[in-house]
Order: structure tokens, then sequence, then C-alpha cells
């Protein structure tokens, strides 16, 4: 069953689109990879099923219903979370707060102590729980984006938007990432999953999206995607060695 | 032309020569906030104390004001690299900046009260009847007049933005600066010597205050509050012409000025220091209205 | 550990109203007049910065209309007083949402649009006080230009009677205020506001509705201030827009908070006493615009020397010392 | 990227920009006589005497003992300064006076002055910081809002309130106020309070030889001065001066050259200006700006020293006042001692030199909380029933504490310059010239 539907999606800075009439879907319990190269609009694409930024034409529809023009929170209480692809941890909150925030004003909204408690059992799951009570400024850049992971879990989405969460990891730590990522599907969570890295996103994903200057280029099962010489030209100048 | 048309061309003429004085003031304020990111109110006391300085200079050394110049522009430069060093070697944030700015604004207040004292300072009754008797324009407009120092007003004010939209816009420093307010790492490692750039275009700010402190002096009487009168005008005009943009808060000045000027002329004056920050408003609500129309047409051009 | 936080906070409360009881029940009767009055200055002080922290020190809007928000509740007083004969009781609510109605009003339209954050909602709220001040000197209902006699209004009244009854409302304000900013402190709220300075992009993707939490915050800053207003008009006896409207107010609230510190909920709180107390020590040093200077020079050596003001100065080293049983306890 | 004007534009500008900078700058922006005149120059020396009567100058002796403290709140920084530095210029002059003429009873006067930064509610807290340190009497503060938030605390304490210009006058402070000059006295109906000031002014015009038939108002948003006008219009209106037009503008304003365009465009006989402090030179230079000269002005309570900036247009120019250093008022040998210590004094702290309104108001007040002091003893209950019960000799005339709120008669006068001078026109009896109105 469909979770998301993006249809027509076009935004436009300016004179600059974007996007351009970028359609998608995401259905229930999938796990859905979007590449594309440096500037295709996947972020932008991203920000638009968040909310933080409006489209200029075209639908969002989210578990059935319109959110096109939701704010970012009311799409957050519906069930869709998101990681930044530079982290963005809340500075002046402990780790343990962070993830706190969201388990207060997520999905079900629930009280400073609860939200606490709830925090720390998501940061041992996504292995932070030492640093429960550190400062934010404290943790290495692995740590942060597995922050960001844990803070978009800890609002219990339907829907979960990764942003590069694996980039500049090494080795060990992006196969930790992958795995975890792979368990969100069994915590009853849909993905769809931005990463730069195609062989990565290639083992993970159902289903795999390209865009390309802003506009679908192709989709379909990630062995077939890789295959299309439209994608190997546009987007890997080349054929791939992945 | 009738009396009352005629009546409205002057109160506009006057407003638009009074706006290129509260223009060069901004200018300073615009480039400080648009590219160093210091919402400046220092700058206005700037003003006032090169105003105070020109006054003494003046009527106790019996300067020429514009040789006035050759110690306040120097002067005030190095206080603006001062002023600028110190929010860098605090590594101050905009909002700190701003705070400290305003502590400023107080001790020079205090200070320029307690140097020269609280009273009315005038430099009028010392300046020549040629520069204080108001001129007749020239055919066809006879009845219309203006005043030497505002034509001064509108000379400062018409150099020093041209000069600054010059160097902001052609020259090599100039597109530093505005590498720079994009984004400053970039900007270093496009080799922009952030720093000294950064002292230096604080200290042309001050400096233009020097200019615009002279022009003070010899239009209107001094008080050490006079600053807070001016926050209006100047805060609306750098806005209203976006931030960094030299002609663009010349401009501004000048419009709201005019605006301010004629509605004092038709409706009660006492209602008009409402006008420009119901112009600023309107201005600010309309922003987005004037955006969605610019994207819906580049949209059908595009299309 | 949540037995730890309760009990902190049990005893944060008790502070705040054994503080303010011993006040009321000291202060009017064993003080001078001076002490009186003093102290009433002093816990309206207290008040604004308060109120003024909740607002722009949890969410980093920082505020320049906090002085409007205090004279439109001396203003509405003043009205009342004059136009009705309602208890104070019921003055002081107009007072406060007056104060707040303003608030929601600006609030709503200046939070709609990302654009207005930062030095931009700092300078509206300026610009909104520009424009209170032309509306109350304009309209005769209010004060039209010749100022508001509101000492023989109060005559006869309990609150118009003594300074003493003053200050025992101004000190209620002021514990209500501080009870309001410690349940921001420990609060959802709070944390939503402080997930605004951070974030605010991150916050909403969190799910935090930033918009409602503005509007609400600031009103409620706001009608914290209006309420603190409402006493200062029998306190002045005759209010006048140049007087009552004066930026002062806004800058030394924020003088006040940032010299405090806003990383707790009681830096302001310190902030006003501080600069309070300095200001009537400057008195006497018998050169009024050097103490003025020296106080912006005080205030420039802070930002510059304690950027996170006392509060998140001094007592960090208490934190230290308790770390490792905090730690202790998450384990 | 942003640019505004292309490069042969931006030099053409500069080229002529620099060009008229060169000018304007050749032209002689600077008067060749270079220095303002000094209106205290001509002072005449004067001897020290007693500053009330009743009470003798000993010159030889040293004050000793105990010293008599009076305590007062000014506005010395902020808006309200300017007057306020006057008004602690006039007390620092009276005490150091009376320690010279060798002190009250001996006793050495001293006095006590605390900035309350222009805010009444400091105002309050100043005042009751003095009493609470047992100051032995007060001196009021300057303006009304002040002279209200004070009259609490020092009302409470029992304290004599004597006050130099007070302009919030219809609401009571009490028994224990003694107004120098209280605008607005001289009347018993307190809905009348300024007609006895408005009085004096339609008199005065109507002793010229060309009263105004048409007059121009343009009022300041200031409690005093939209009394003044309230009161003012309507009794010039029944003297048959038609009102031309009537503006109202928000204090602190700078830029009048919209309203001296109505003004150019309605002509006057009379422009009468509610304003006060500089409103009148920046007016002046609006009028500059367009050319225009009024045929009459009035102003109401201007900065002396924005009048005398004015220079030689400011001759005819007529203005509200209480006192001007001239016979007779400044004839008698405490008038002359006053000015010429006044002048002295007002040099160091660069104040206008000339005893006007404003310090002649503050001397007085301090003359009749000395009187008060002398006749009746360092004790503010007998202080207050001597003062009840008696007039004072001041320098401005003779005071007395009667009628509504203790007001007493108004002092309100009306001054003209003339010749550069600021001379007094009416009431005849303290007039220095007549009023001169050009036709």
């Amino acid at each position: 069953m469909s979770l998301l539907r993006c249809t027509g999606v076009t935004k436009r800075f300016g004179g600059v689109t974007a996007l351009a009439e970028v359609d998608l879907e995401v259905n229930e319990g999938e796990i859905v990879g979007l590449v594309g190269p440096n500037g295709s609009g996947k972020t932008t694409l991203l920000s638009t099923i968040a909310g933080s930024l409006p489209v200029s034409a075209g639908t969002i529809e989210f578990a059935g219903r319109d959110i096109t023009r939701s704010t970012p929170h009311h799409r957050a209480h519906a069930g869709i979370s998101r990681t930044f692809q530079v982290p963005r941890p809340l500075p002046s909150f402990s780790v343990e707060e962070n993830v706190a925030t969201g388990c207060m004003f997520g999905r079900d909204s629930m009280g400073r102590t609860a939200a606490l408690a709830k925090a720390r059992t998501v940061l041992e799951l996504v292995g932070l729980g030492e640093h429960a009570g550190s400062e934010v400024g404290k943790l290495t850049l692995h740590e942060r984006k597995f922050l960001e992971i844990a803070r978009a879990i800890a609002l219990d989405p339907q829907l979960i938007l990764l942003d590069e969460v694996l980039g500049g990891l090494n080795p060990s730590e992006a196969a930790l990432g992958m795995e975890l990522i792979a368990s969100l599907r069994t915590r009853g969570m849909s993905v769809i999953y931005i990463e730069h890295n195609v062989r990565a996103v290639s083992t993970l994903a159902d289903r795999m999206y390209v865009l390309n200057q802003g506009r679908n280029l192709a989709h379909g099962l990630p062995a077939d995607v890789l295959d299309d010489p439209r994608v190997v030209e546009a987007y890997l100048g080349g054929p791939t060695d992945a | 032309m009738s009396v009352s048309s005629m009546a409205l061309a002057q109160t506009l003429l006057n407003g638009a020569l009074l706006g290129c004085l509260f223009g060069s003031i901004a200018l300073g304020l615009s480039v400080k906030w648009g590219h160093l990111g210091v919402a400046d109110f220092f700058h206005l006391s700037l003003t006032l104390l090169g105003a105070y300085v020109t006054y003494s200079l003046v009527s106790e050394q019996l300067w020429d004001p514009f040789l006035t110049l050759v110690v306040t522009v120097p002067a005030f430069f190095l206080i603006g690299v001062g002023v600028q060093w110190i929010f860098l070697a605090l590594k101050a944030e905009a909002f700190t900046a701003l705070l400290i700015t305003f502590a400023l604004f107080m001790v020079t207040e205090s200070a320029v009260s307690m140097i020269w004292s609280p009273d009315l300072l005038n430099l009028r009754p010392m300046l020549a009847d040629s520069f204080t008797t108001s001129l007749r324009l020239p055919e066809p407009l006879p009845q219309l007049a203006v005043q030497p120092v505002d034509l001064l007003a509108l000379v400062c004010a018409v150099v020093m933005v041209g000069v600054s939209a010059f160097a902001l816009g052609r020259t090599r420093s100039g597109r530093a600066v505005q590498a720079m307010r994009q984004d400053s790492e970039i900007a270093q490692t496009l080799g922009v010597r952030v720093v000294p750039l950064t002292l230096a275009v604080s200290g042309l700010a001050a400096s233009t205050a020097a200019v615009a402190g002279m022009v003070v002096a010899l239009r209107m009487p001094l008080s050490p509050s006079l600053p807070l009168q001016w926050i209006g005008a100047v805060v609306v005009a750098t806005m209203l012409g976006g931030l960094g943009r030299p002609v663009g808060a010349l401009v501004a000045a000048i419009v709201v000025m005019m605006i301010q000027n004629a509605w004092s002329l038709w409706f009660p004056p006492q209602w008009s220091p409402a006008v420009a920050f119901g112009v600023l408003f309107l201005f600010l609500a309309g922003g987005p209205a004037i955006r969605f129309v610019r994207e819906s047409m580049t949209a059908r051009r595009l299309a | 550990m949540n037995a730890r936080i309760d009990r902190a906070l049990a005893g944060n409360v008790g502070g705040i109203v054994g503080c303010a009881v011993l006040a009321i029940a000291l202060v009017p009767t064993l003080g001078s007049d001076y002490v009186v009055a003093f102290g009433f200055q002093f816990v309206t002080w207290i008040a604004l910065a308060l109120s003024w922290s909740l607002f722009s020190g949890n969410s980093g809007y920082a505020s320049f209309g906090h002085g409007v928000f205090f004279g439109v509740g001396t203003y509405a007083t003043a009205a009342m007083l004059r136009h009705t004969d309602v208890p104070f009781v019921v003055v002081l609510v107009v007072a406060g949402v007056s104060a707040a109605v303003l608030a929601v009003i600006v609030g709503l339209a200046v939070f709609s649009s990302p654009r207005f954050a930062g030095d931009l909602f700092g300078l509206i709220t300026l610009a909104m006080a520009f424009i209170v001040i032309t509306v109350v000197s304009n309209l005769a209902f209010l004060d039209g230009g010749t100022g508001v006699f509101v000492r023989e209004q109060a005559v006869g009244s309990w609150i118009g009677s003594s300074t003493g009854n003053l200050f025992i409302v101004g000190t209620l304000i002021a514990a209500g205020t501080a009870l309001v900013a410690l349940a921001a402190s420990v609060s959802r709220w709070g944390a939503a506001l402080r997930s605004i300075r951070d974030d605010e992009g991150v916050a909403e993707s969190l799910g935090v509705p930033t918009y409602r939490y503005k509007v609400l915050t600031f009103a409620v800053s706001a009608g914290l201030a209006g309420l603190a207003g409402a006493p200062q008009a029998i306190f002045l006896g005759y209010v006048e827009v140049g007087a009552v409207f004066t930026l002062n107010i806004p800058l030394l609230v924020i003088m006040m908070t940032i010299l405090g510190g806003i990383t707790r909920w009681w830096g302001p709180l310190v902030g006003a006493a501080s600069v309070v107390v300095v200001r009537e020590l400057l008195l006497d040093i018998g050169s009024p615009e050097l103490s003025q200077i020296i106080l912006g020079a005080v205030f420039v050596l802070v930002i510059a020397l304690l950027p996170h003001g006392i509060s998140g100065s001094l007592p960090r080293s208490l934190t230290r010392r308790k770390a490792p049983a905090t730690e202790g306890a998450h384990r | 990227m942003f640019s505004m004007i292309k490069k042969p534009a931006a030099r053409g500008i500069a080229v002529s920009a620099c060009a008229a900078l060169l000018l304007s700058g050749c032209g002689g922006v600077v008067k060749e006589d270079g220095k303002k005149a000094d209106p205290a120059a001509d002072l005449p020396d004067a001897e020290i005497v007693s500053p009330i009567a009743g009470m003798e100058c000993k010159t030889d002796a040293e004050p000793t003992g105990d010293p008599i403290v009076v305590g007062g709140s000014l506005s010395l920084t902020g808006p309200l300064a300017p007057t306020a530095t006057l008004h602690k210029a006039v007390g620092d002059l009276v005490v150091e006076w009376v320690n010279d003429c060798g002190g009250i009873d001996g006793r050495p006067l001293e006095w006590k002055v605390l900035d309350d930064q222009g805010a009444p509610a400091t105002v309050t807290s100043n005042y009751e910081r003095l009493i609470g340190d047992k100051v032995d009497f007060v001196m009021g503060p300057y303006g009304g809002a002040a002279a209200l938030a004070g009259a609490g605390p020092v009302t409470r304490a029992g304290y004599a309130y004597p006050t130099a210009t007070n302009g919030a006058p219809d609401k009571l402070i009490g028994e224990n106020h003694f107004p120098s000059w209280h605008i607005g006295g001289g009347v018993e109906d307190p809905t009348k309070m300024f007609a006895a000031q408005a009085q004096t002014f339609v008199d005065a015009v109507k002793s010229g030889a060309n009263p105004p038939k048409s007059v121009f108002y343009a009022t300041s948003k200031f409690p005093t001065t939209l009394s003044y006008t309230a009161s003012t219009k309507p009794a010039l209106e029944d003297a048959g001066a038609k009102t031309v037009g009537d503006v109202e503008y928000d204090l602190g304003t700078t830029d009048f050259s919209s309203i001296a365009i109505r003004i150019q465009n309605a002509d006057p006989d009379l422009v009468y200006v509610g304003g006060l402090g500089a409103d009148i030179t920046n007016l002046y230079q609006a009028f500059d700006a367009i050319g225009y000269t009024p045929k009459g002005i009035y102003v109401a309570l201007p900065a002396p020293a924005a009048v005398q900036g004015l220079g030689d247009k400011a001759d005819g120019l007529l203005l509200s006042s209480i006192y001007e250093n001239h016979p007779p008022l400044g004839d008698t040998d405490v008038a002359k001692y006053f000015a010429k210590s006044y002048s002295e004094i007002a040099g160091k702290e660069k104040l206008f030199p000339l005893v006007e309104t404003q310090a002649a108001a503050g001397f007085s007040a301090w003359q009749i909380l000395l009187t008060g002091i002398n006749e009746a003893g360092v004790d503010n209950k007998a202080v207050i029933d001597w003062l009840n019960g008696h007039d004072v000799e001041t320098l401005v005339g003779t005071a007395n504490f009667d009628g509504f709120n203790n007001y007493g008669s108004d002092f309100t006068r009306v001054a003209q310059i003339q010749d550069g001078k600021r001379v007094l026109v009416w009431p005849e009896d303290v007039a220095g010239a007549e009023i001169d109105e050009k036709p």
C-alpha cells in the first residue's frame, strides 16, 4: 500500500528550477533509495517531503492525506521524520535531550521524564548509550550522524528520511549504519534513503529512484536501475564499476 | 502652478534633501549590517561625535568645516577598525555585537554630554550668510528654494554612496567583500584575506560617519540625545534599501522622508513618526506578495 | 534521578515562594519608605528581566519591545482607573491582557515568516515601540499628549494607600514571573523554546510547533510585563508618554539578562539585582554622566569576559563538582 | 551581483561632486568675525549681598557646625538634562553664596543631588532615599512628571516641597508645595488653570501697535505646551485673531519643513509655536529652506541657547518668560550679584550665561526655601506653616502661597528679542521695553 506519493513536485528558487515535476512513491515497509549526481535535487526533494521547503507546484500525499501545505511539525506528527545531511544537533542540549526533544514533540507527545527515559533506549539502539549525558560538541562526526538517526527514530515515524547518513564514515562505521537502517524496516518504518554511495543504496533499497537536474530519470529495482544506460550516462558519466 | 502643488513640490524637495542626510548616515549602517553582519547602532553615535568634533573645530579653532574632515575621517577610520577588532577578538555573534554597539551608544551619549554639555549647540550663527541663505531654483521653478547646506548633504550623499556602490560592485576588494558576505570560509579559501578586509570595511563605514557628522553640524542644532531621533528614519532606510546596498539605502531614505513630509503636509503631523514604520511594515508585508508575483511570472515565462 | 529533579524543583518553588512571603512580610513593615520604594523598583525590574528572558532569552528572539508591553500595562491601568471603578484585580488582569493581545497581534504577523528572525525581529519590535508611542500620544482615551493623573484616581483604594501595598503586588508579580520562568526551564515548553533558539528548522522537524510556541510565549512574556506595568502607574502617580515608553527599559532589561545569563532560569534575576544595585550605588559618585559611562563599560566588559553571564559562569564550578553524582544517577 | 551605477556614470558623479565640494569650500562657510559674541560680556560687576531678605551677609564669618543638608533629584542625564543641569548649577551657586555669607545661622548649607535620568519612578525612589538619609530639606526636581513623582514621598514625610518650574498644574501636591513659578498659577478655578497665562499673552499683543488678526498654531505633543495652546487659542480668538491653522507635532520633531510650508501658505500675522527646546531653531531652519520670514512669531518654552543661536533672525520673536536680566527686576543688588555669579558658573558648565526664566525660577525656589528656614528654623513643619502665612520676596517678584493648590499669583510674562537682547515687554510693571509688532 502506498504510504507517500509525490506527484509533479516542482520547486523553483527565483528563476532557477531545482525540481521539475518529480514523482515518487513509497510503499509501507519499503526502503526506497534516492540517488543522483550532486545538485540533482535529492536533498531539495527530501526537504519538500519533510515540509521545510514549500513546493512551487505538485502535491504530496502521506497515508492517504494531502500534506502539500502542512508545516514540518504537522508532518512530523503525521509520521515523517528526517535527518540532516550535515548533522544539526541542538548545541545547548545534551545528547539525550536532543533525542528526548523528538520524543516529547513527536507523534505521541510525552512529558520530560518519560521522554528522557525513551531517549536513552533509542540511544542504546543506535549505540550511543554511553554518551547520553554528554554535550553534543564532544561527539565525533560518526556519532553525530548516528545522533541524527536516533533523533529521527525518537519521533516514532512511519516514514524516515535519511540524508547521506553514512557519508564520511569509515567502512566499519558504515557497516553498522547499514545494519541500523535495515533494522528500521523491522520496526515498522518505511525509509527514503539518499546516499552518494550507490553501492550502499543498491544493497539496502527495495526500489530506487534516480534524479538528474531536478527531474525523474529512472526508477525500479536497484539492479534494473543501475543497468539503465541513461542512468549510467547521466549519473556516473561512464560504465559503473560499483 | 497652484500654491498647493508648489507647496507639495517644495515639501517633497525638502524631504528628498533631508533624506540625503539620513541616507549618508544609513550608508555606513547598511554596509556594516549587510556585509559584516553587525547592526551597528554605534554608527549613529559616531555621526553625532563627528558633528560635535566639527562644531568644536569650527567654533573654537575657526577651521573650515571641510578641513575638519582631514582630522575626523582618519580618526573615525581608526575607531571603526578598533571596534571591529574588538568584535573579532571576542568572536562576537551578531546579537552580542548589537548589544555592544548599544552599550557604546549609551556611553557616547553620556561622554558627549560630559564633554560638550547637554545644552544645545548650534553652529549656524557662525556660518556665513551666503551659506545659510536659501537659493531659488533656476527657471522654470523659481518658486522652489533650497539651502546650500542641503545641497552639500546631497553632494556628500551622492559621492559617498556612489563611491561605495562602485567599490562594492566593481572593484576586486568589493567583490571580495561580497564573497565574504556569502560565505566567509569559502572566501578565505579563495584567497580573500577576511580579517584585514573586515577591518577596512568597518573603518571606511565609520569614516562616512565623519562626513555625515560634518553635514549634521552644519545642518541642525546639536544635542547629545539626537541619535535617538535618527534611529527611526535611518533604520527604516537601511532595511528598506536592502542590507548592504548603499544606493538602496540612499533611495529608501529619500523616499521615506518624502512620504513623511507629504504626509505632514496633508495629514496631522503628529502621526508622522509612525509613517516611516508604516512604510516599512507595508514593504515587509508586501515582500512575500512581490516574491510570489515574481515567481509566478518567471514560471509563466519558463513555461 | 526523577526524585532528584523533583526535589530540586520543589526546592526552587519553595525558594521563590519563601522569598516572596518573607519580602512581603518584612519589607513593608520593617523597611523605611526608601527601602520599600527601592524594593518596589527592584521587584519590578526582576519581573521585567525574567519575563523578557522567558521569551527572548529562551527562544533567542531578542525583543526591543519589552518597554512597550510594560508601558501598555501602565497605560491600560491609567485608563481603567480613569474611566471605570472596577477593583484593582480586574485592572491588573486588563493590563496583562492588553499587553498580551498586542504581542499576539505582532507575533502572529512577525513569526509567520522565517525572514523576521534575528536582527529583523529586534528592529520590528523597535518599530512597534515607535508606533505604539505615536498612537498613545494621539488618542485622548489613553493619553492624547497631556499625560494622565493616576494618583487621585487611586486615592482611597487599598492599592493607592501605600507604597507597601504596591510592593506586595509587585513582589507577587515578580514571584509569579519567577515561577513561570522556572516552569519553562523544567518543562516541554522550555525545551521547545530552547530548541527554537538552537535551530528552528531542526525543532520543526522534531515536531515542535514553533509558530504556536513563539506566539504564545511572546504573549505570556508581554502579559507579565504588562502586569508589572500596572502597579507602576500608581507608583508614578502621573504617567506621560515620554517617561513611560523610554528605550532605556528594553536596553536595561536586555543588559540585565545578558549580565545574569540565560543558561539558568534565575540568571536574569541575578542580572536585574546586580544592575539595579549598581545603578543605585553609582548615584553616589556624583557624576551622572560618568556613572552611565561606567555602566556601559561594565556591560561591554561582562559580554567580553563572561559570555554566559554571571549564572553561566559562577555556578558552573558547583555543577562540575556534582557531576560524578549525576553520571552515577544515569547508570 | 549588485551594482547600480555603470562605471562612467560613477566617475561623472564623483567628478562633479568633487567640484561642488571645492566650490562650496572656497565660498567660505564660516563667518570672518568668527566666534560668537558672549551675551554675558557686558554684565556689570556686583558686590555680594545676602541672597534673601531678612538675612545678613557676613562675608568674614566661616560657617561652622553641622551642615543644613538640602536633597534633590534632577534629570542630569537623558532628554531633560539641558534644563536640569542649569538647575544644578543654580543650586551649586546658591550653596556657595550662602556659605560665603556665613551660612544660615552660622551653619553651612550643603546640597545633595541624585540623578534620575528623567525617569519619574527613579525620582520617587531618589526622594525616598534622600529622606531616608535624613536630609534636612528637599528641593523639587525639574519638570511636571518629576515634580508629581517626587511629591508622594516628600509630602508623606512632611517635608516642605519648593519647586522651580512645574508644568503639570491642575492636580494637588498639597499645602507643603511652594512653587516659584507654577505654570498656570493665579486662578481659583482649576479647569481654567492656564487662563491667566493666556490673558497675559493676549494683553501683551493687544498693547502693541499691530495686534495679530490671524494666527497659526503649531504645538508640540507635550503636556505644558498643549495646555498653553488650548487656553491661548480661545483667548486670542475672543480678541479678534482668526485661527488660520492648527497642527500638533510629535515631541522631538526635528524636521519642520511641512509645517513651515503650511505656515507659509497660511501666511498668518502671528505664528504661535507651542514648542520647547530646539523646536524654534529647527522651525527657522525649515523657514530658511523655503525662504520664508514669518510676520510675527511667539514660542512657548524655547531653550535660551536655541533663541540665542538664531542670531539676527530672532529679532522680534516673542516668548513666554518670567524674568529677563534688566530693570526693574534685574536692578536689585541680589539680582546683580546673581547675574554675575551665574554667568561665571554657566560659562564653566557650558550653559547659556544669562539669567532667564529657568535660572530665575530655580533661584527663586531657593529663595523661598531659604527664607522659610531663616524665618522659621530648621524644621519642616515650621517652615511650611511660616511660608503658608507669609509672602516671600523673590527674584521674580513677590511669591505667595494661597489660592488653589498653593499656586499663588501667576508670574508668566511675555518677552521679546529686541536688537539681539531678551527683554520683558509685558506686563507693564516689569517691562523693559514696549512690544514691537511689525505692521
